[in-house]
């Protein structure tokens, strides 16, 4: 990687951090996040439009395929503001779809007209994406889609390929469940969809993408807890002296430092290698370590954060409970710290079977 | 209502049967095994029936209403309570107010408020806390001034538990500006529908309103509502509240706890896989190790002992430990941990609830960081 | 139980933990400890005379069969103070002797004339004990005595019964090798050695006693390790302050305690259990319990004691050190925490399946 | 000795290839991967190989007798080195003293002491903690007064790192007593053979005397003898060590600790246990997470960046890692956890010896509680 290249993902990264304003507060407000909470799918479909006005959907479409060809560290640098600013809206299944589908990602969703979200997971509790197709049809469950009662098309990952289908298609039904964050989790239950497959060959690598990108999410998240948290302990008073000159919070506190910057360099380190190049065992390896630091990382500033914050830490007025509620909710999407750590200990074993 | 036997006579286990037979009895047709605080309308039939039965108040003197309970049989009474689910009613007045009267209070206090609290004519809320001080419990800026024969509050209260449901409060309030905190504050009764209380509901993170705040502002209460002398507010609060601080850190939650995250493995598929095993094994340990430790504090209060700072060590742990069970819970819950309500309409099944429901127990009651203290101080001896 | 057997028990307790002065200096001094570390096998014989003499190695051996028959309440008691004074003579493996061959342990051991150590463990890192046993020889490893070099006797636990054989029986060799604490590991190899075989149907019941035992020994360590690390955090200043009066370390002490007293729950509970009729699987579960916490109790305590004692911690000179190499040198024995938990771990299986 | 060429203008890869060859053609028949340091008597032969190639002060300019490496290249240097197995020699002269000379020593102190470190003549000690002072450096008490021409020496300095091996020391000494601690102290070089000085070794948790302490009774050393102005020690001993504060943090001491534990797991039969797997695999992952943001420091010091208070982060999480990868080896070890000697021979099979010679890592070079608490306040701006 040369010093051009460097300045290169640097400025894009720059622009699109930049560009997020237009979604996240600057001061960090989050009224709009705390309202669009339990309101239908717990997200806002104007944001989603001027997302796809910035570009966000084309993302991981390569330029010669009129997208933004851009990388892991462009859009980690985006999902962390994402994350810090609990933006609730399915931006990242969106580029997803885009990177799976490329030039076929409907012009629709590029205009920000249509919401599309990427239907993988086969069960909840494991990463297996093989399922739903049987010959020319959609017949199976997808699982766990964020806000799937109100988006418009689904682009639904099987091994016979990829299938884009609208909300309304015959036989598609959806199973939907509030979430703590105030969105919905909801399972496609598809029962002989008629479906167009596309062929791709890029799912792996593409939730290895998304895994990543969901870590960067998760570090935004646990970052600006972190800051709130830490104003908190400067601020608040007990015994006449700020809680955040006790030592035993000071401890504590380094520690989710410690823990963040771990993240942090972890994130930056995968995104570059994501970038410039890794085999495909680098990645899957990376990739899971990301999500393991990064999950652990969001529950232990979700639990600090209540505790730090005392009475204050458990009531829902406090903008501190948005947060942990967001940790608990996604923290194990695109694999628990449980599965990750199963799938790395599965490949110690092939490793010396190797 | 016909007299009582004497409990305290019978066998433990001759007790024990009674207990179990009275709740499976007498329990009316209301939620068991909540993980929340039921509010009073949906509560009040089970606060009626105990008190019909001269159940309400276990450990008030026979003499004044109560069942008259030594440690060990009212130990044995929450157990079959808990055992079968049963909900905690607004429990205030039975278990903070009335002994705080029975030590403290007029002849004309006790003869007016007990009965209330027995019959379920008055409901207590609890206004020891403020905005701002958190365990700091004497940091008291609410404020009462004698005007005549009417005391006159100005000030806040917050975080009193279902303190909507309420129709008296007990507070303490400042009564000496000149002297140090904890000299000059006063225990004041106060009826909520007095003219200047307002009160705002809080929502915790479970969305529900289990606190409220109480504002006071230029609301006269009788210069007799006062518990104790002028002044002497904080040693009336700080009356020990007896065995309370013992059955706080008993094993029950994290054993119930512990049986739920073992029906999650279950559903989630992680019942069989080892690693999960030896995670589940050394919290089962904990759960077992807490009981033993609990044990010998029970026999303390059996043999009438005293107990004393060290007693802290249960709640510190006893509430640590559920946390963490709650936390493996949202590790195997996998996807599902994000979920509000409970899969397939089981409570038992929902890891978010029993997390939520753990976070106060660190907090109220004596934060961990606070009792740490104490425990450094007066059990280990470690200097200031 | 009631009240008059309660008080009988504490009565002993008492008097056994009084008697045990004659071992254990009431100051804590350890001058004796110090000096009989890598001197052989790191023990005193007439400290094991002294054992004797106050009918140690009785404690588990019937009244009708001329012994004291004391509980593991008294036990525990006992086993406790030799802890917190890290005696290091075997006194436990003798009194396993005993409560295995009840009246045939033989007189040279009552008297204290001879020194005898129960060989019972087949492999490192497992609880086996049935091996060493080939038609009317003893055949096979005995693994992990402590101090085997200067023992006179061994009561070899086998399936085929217990044998009582001297150090200088023919086929009988010991490999030996220096521990932390300054005593010794041994293996007894024993390629054919001649013995009579009586039964015994007591091992595992005895096995469970002694890891009851033992807990007691290393939470009577932890105990004095945390009271000696306490002193010092009172004493010692740092900035003109006591260090002891910096919250980070109170309450990291606070923990220490906490786990100290519900390891010492645990046991009193558990011997109580073990003295009133528990059954079989209660006395397994129990003996697995006792012995998880309270080696988890040693080495939480021997590092953070090291860690709180600063650059003293980690010199030789400091008497908390000694406490540190005992832990590390028998946190282990009779079933490390690893064993422990797969064991309790193997049970919850076991108990579905019944 | 021949000039030296100039390692910076090598690409990386090539400088690499240059240190691996050198280190294995050089290094002298004495121990690799040892965890305890090595004596002045052993590692001599090592450090006289160095001294002869010119490659004994990695980082001193040229001119001085250096090799004049930038960061980038030191760091591969080191990496080689540790590659190797390589014996860290007596390196307190090389590493701290010859840089603080360079920057705050006199010309003629320079042109003495330099070359004596560069050949081996003298090997140098650190005095600078004291009895009962611990973290806190400043608190010194051994004194010494300026007498005609003669500095006059009265004291104590401990934990002196292989001190006993030295012929120098360099103290910091309280000069003046009258004014705030870190105003009065200066920093001083004191011959160890000179008349009024005796020196104790203090053993270790591994039974090494690998510390001494150094008592002061009058010594006498010429005016000269101090570095900086009078009183102005402090901000001489001070002065930042560049980039040794990125090097303790190196993921080096955990990597390899990780592959000691595969091969006691493997040994004891603990390596196809899933329950062992999944702690190994999150041990792993801290290695290689450490290793992701130790080298964004790097990175840093290749591009001339300012270091700030926040790489203690990395010391902080090194040590404990290490340590922590000792005890799952403790655990795993079984009944050998307690053997004084390596089984089999083979030190890396020995978990004791990890374990003892990870204790330290957390309380020399600033304890994990000092550096927690300066984080706290330099980079969370947490108030005191």
């Amino acid at each position: 990687m040369d010093g051009s290249m460097n300045e290169d993902w640097q400025e894009n990264a720059r622009m699109i951090v930049e560009s997020a304003r237009a979604v996240v507060p600057a001061d960090g407000a989050l009224d709009r996040v705390r309202k669009a909470r339990f309101d239908g799918a717990g997200f806002d479909r104007a944001v989603m439009q001027q997302a796809a006005e910035l570009g966000w959907p084309l993302m991981w479409i390569g330029e010669e395929a009129g997208g933004l060809g851009l990388g892991l560290r462009e859009t980690c640098a985006l999902m962390e503001v994402l994350g810090r600013g609990l933006v609730p809206e399915p931006v990242l299944s969106t580029m997803m779809a885009g990177a799976l589908l490329q030039e076929a990602l409907p012009e629709t969703v590029m205009t920000g007209e249509a919401v599309i979200l990427t239907a993988w997971q086969d069960v909840t509790g494991a990463l297996d994406w093989q399922g739903g197709a049987k010959g020319d049809l959609l017949i199976g469950t997808k699982v766990n889609l964020r806000g799937a009662v109100e988006a418009d098309l689904f682009a639904i990952v099987t091994d016979a390929g990829l299938a884009v289908v609208p909300r309304s298609a015959e036989g598609l039904t959806i199973e939907t469940a509030e979430t703590l964050d105030g969105g919905t989790m909801d399972h496609l239950h598809m029962t002989g969809v008629a479906a167009d497959f596309l062929p791709c060959a890029r799912v792996e690598a593409v939730l290895q993408d998304a895994t990543l990108a969901h870590s960067a999410y998760l570090l935004g998240l646990a970052d600006r807890a972190l800051e709130i948290t830490l104003d908190y302990l400067r601020v608040r008073k007990q015994f006449d002296r700020p809680i955040g000159s006790f030592q035993s919070l000071q401890h504590r506190a380094t520690e989710m430092k410690i823990q963040l910057e771990l993240t942090r360099a972890a994130i930056a380190a995968t995104a570059r290698r994501f970038d410039t190049g890794a085999d495909a065992a680098t990645r899957a390896a990376g990739a899971a370590r990301c999500k393991l630091r990064a999950a652990e990382l969001a529950m232990l500033v979700a639990r600090e954060a209540v505790q730090m914050h005392g009475a204050m830490g458990i009531t829902d007025e406090a903008d501190i409970g948005l947060f942990v509620r967001k940790a608990m909710t996604e923290a194990n999407l695109f694999g628990s710290p449980r599965q990750q750590r199963r799938m790395l200990a599965t490949r110690l074993v092939q490793e010396e079977a190797a | 209502m016909t007299a009582l036997p004497d409990y305290n006579a019978m066998s433990d286990a001759e007790f024990r049967r009674t207990a179990r037979n009275f709740v499976e009895t007498n329990y009316p047709d209301i939620p068991r095994y909540s993980l929340s605080r039921l509010h009073w309308d949906e509560v009040k039939p089970w606060y009626m029936v105990l008190s019909e039965h001269g159940w309400i108040c276990p450990t008030w003197p026979r003499k004044h209403g109560g069942m008259g309970l030594n440690a060990g049989k009212h130990l044995i009474l929450i157990e079959e309570f808990e055992r079968y689910g049963a909900a905690r009613v607004n429990d205030i007045g039975p278990v903070m107010l009335g002994p705080l009267l029975l030590k403290h209070g007029t002849e004309a206090q006790k003869a007016h408020f007990l009965p209330r609290i027995l019959s379920g004519e008055d409901v207590w809320a609890q206004g020891y806390s403020e905005p701002g001080a958190g365990s700091d419990l004497a940091a008291v800026r609410c404020e009462a001034v004698l005007d005549g024969e009417e005391w006159v509050i100005n000030g806040q209260k917050t975080w009193c538990t279902l303190g909507m449901d309420a129709n008296w409060i007990f507070i303490l309030a400042r009564t000496d500006e000149t002297v140090k905190k904890q000299a000059g504050i006063s225990f004041l009764l106060v009826p909520m529908d007095a003219r200047g209380v307002t009160i705002r509901n809080i929502e915790n993170l479970e969305l529900e309103a289990e606190f409220c705040e109480v504002f006071f502002d230029d609301v006269r209460v009788p210069a007799d509502h006062i518990v104790g002398r002028i002044n002497d507010g904080w040693s009336v609060a700080k009356a020990l509240l007896g065995h309370e601080r013992v059955f706080i850190g008993a094993p029950r939650l994290s054993a119930a706890a512990l049986s739920r995250l073992k029906r999650i493995a279950q559903r989630a598929g992680a019942w069989d896989d080892p690693v999960f095993r030896d995670r589940y094994v050394a919290l089962q340990c904990d759960v077992l190790d807490l009981s033993d430790l609990f044990e010998t504090y029970v026999d303390r209060l059996r043999d009438g002992r005293e107990i004393g700072a060290d007693v802290a060590m249960l709640k510190i742990f006893q509430s640590e430990l559920y946390q963490r069970i709650s936390e493996l819970m949202m590790q195997v819950a996998e996807e599902d941990a994000g979920l509000r309500h409970a899969p397939e309409g089981d409570r038992q099944l929902h890891a978010a609830a029993t997390y939520l429901s753990a976070r106060p127990t660190t907090i109220f009651g004596g934060s961990t960081e606070i009792m740490r203290n104490v425990l450094a101080k007066a059990v280990l001896e470690l200097p200031s």
